[in-house]
């Protein structure tokens, strides 16, 4: 991973919409979760059909205004159905 | 209270009570997959879980649930992986003093899992 | 709906559940003799049942809840006799399509077997 | 037992009270549940003192006014703690 970039990972529908199951993503100074979230669904439009997915930041869901770092594991997390 | 999570691939033995003579009721539920999934036949469901928050979720809402309903330990195995059809896919088992406890974490505890732990199935046919 | 009721001296063993490959939820409570009872210690809580009326009380019992919370099998299995701290009294399991069905059955059959099974308990010092 | 008579079985507090497990109680024509029972705590005035006592009839639960014949097998049940 590129030290100037964060990690997002894909699990269950979101990894088909996006082709893959894991990419590194450059970071700016003031991005955050929902600026993210943006650029994913605008490199991958499948993404975008997508509904109740929430975004989590090392392991624990984030919020739209949590700032994205350099290193940070983001994941994409469809609504999920364990049990 | 004592948490103890678990994610594996293999099948589930559900371990025996710890006979702590704090513990009146000791309730156990273990999630079975059913050979119908919305009306059709399967042979199994896949289970995909982001483990390390999988984890850490499933500890997070034990502890939030253990402060409406006092328990003494729970312990909870999920299992990932193609489950077929007629084995368990999960156990909880909750030990606390009176079972109205254990019955009310235990019953919290699936509804909080199946909203916000990242697990994921799919259907095998 | 499959029941089996038995009032019994030996120790509990809770028996494997039976595969079905319709339940999707199979619920198991034990109550579990406590070392306090009142606020003082005990060494174990003695149980006397009038067994006829009680097999015959948790067999009705199990019929009427199963109109409300549609259940597949129960099974039930109380002990009699001196029963030690840290050892069950009582184990029941339900097999149902849904885990509500089985908790709500399991809650309330509990309920009704405390208010109405001629079986009595009495502490052993 | 008697032909002309019902058994009656006391469990729990009851049996302390009543002094006794079993007995034979004769019946007549028009006996109820309630007459029974008062017939019972006359004989036995500890019995006076339980509360919430319920008899069965041949392992159901009896009403007040259900009839009592020879060869019926009635339970003083005090409250029950079972589970």
């Amino acid at each position: 991973m590129n030290e100037k970039s964060c990690r997002v990972l894909f699990f269950g529908p979101a990894r088909e919409a996006a082709g893959r199951e894991v990419m590194d993503v450059p970071v700016r100074p003031g991005l955050t979760i929902s600026d993210l979230w943006k650029t994913l669904q605008a490199d991958h439009s499948d993404l975008q059909s997508l509904r109740g997915v929430r975004l989590a930041k090392n392991h624990v869901y984030a919020a739209d205004h949590d700032p994205v770092v350099a290193s940070d594991e983001i994941a994409v997390i469809p609504p999920v159905s364990g049990g | 209270m004592t948490t103890e999570v678990q994610i594996q691939a293999a099948p589930i033995t559900v371990p025996p009570a710890t006979g702590d003579p704090g513990a009146g009721a000791v309730v156990t539920f273990e999630g079975v997959v059913r050979g119908m999934e919305n009306g059709q036949p399967i042979r199994a469901l896949h289970y995909e879980a982001y483990e390390p928050m999988a984890e850490r979720e499933m500890e997070r809402i034990a502890g939030e649930i253990a402060m409406e309903h006092a328990v003494r330990r729970m312990a909870v195995i999920h299992r990932i992986g193609e489950v077929p059809v007629g084995e368990a896919s999960i156990a909880v088992r909750v030990e606390a003093a009176h079972r109205a406890e254990a019955f009310g974490f235990l019953t919290t505890f699936m509804d909080r899992l199946k909203r916000d732990v990242p697990i994921w199935k799919r259907e095998v046919r």
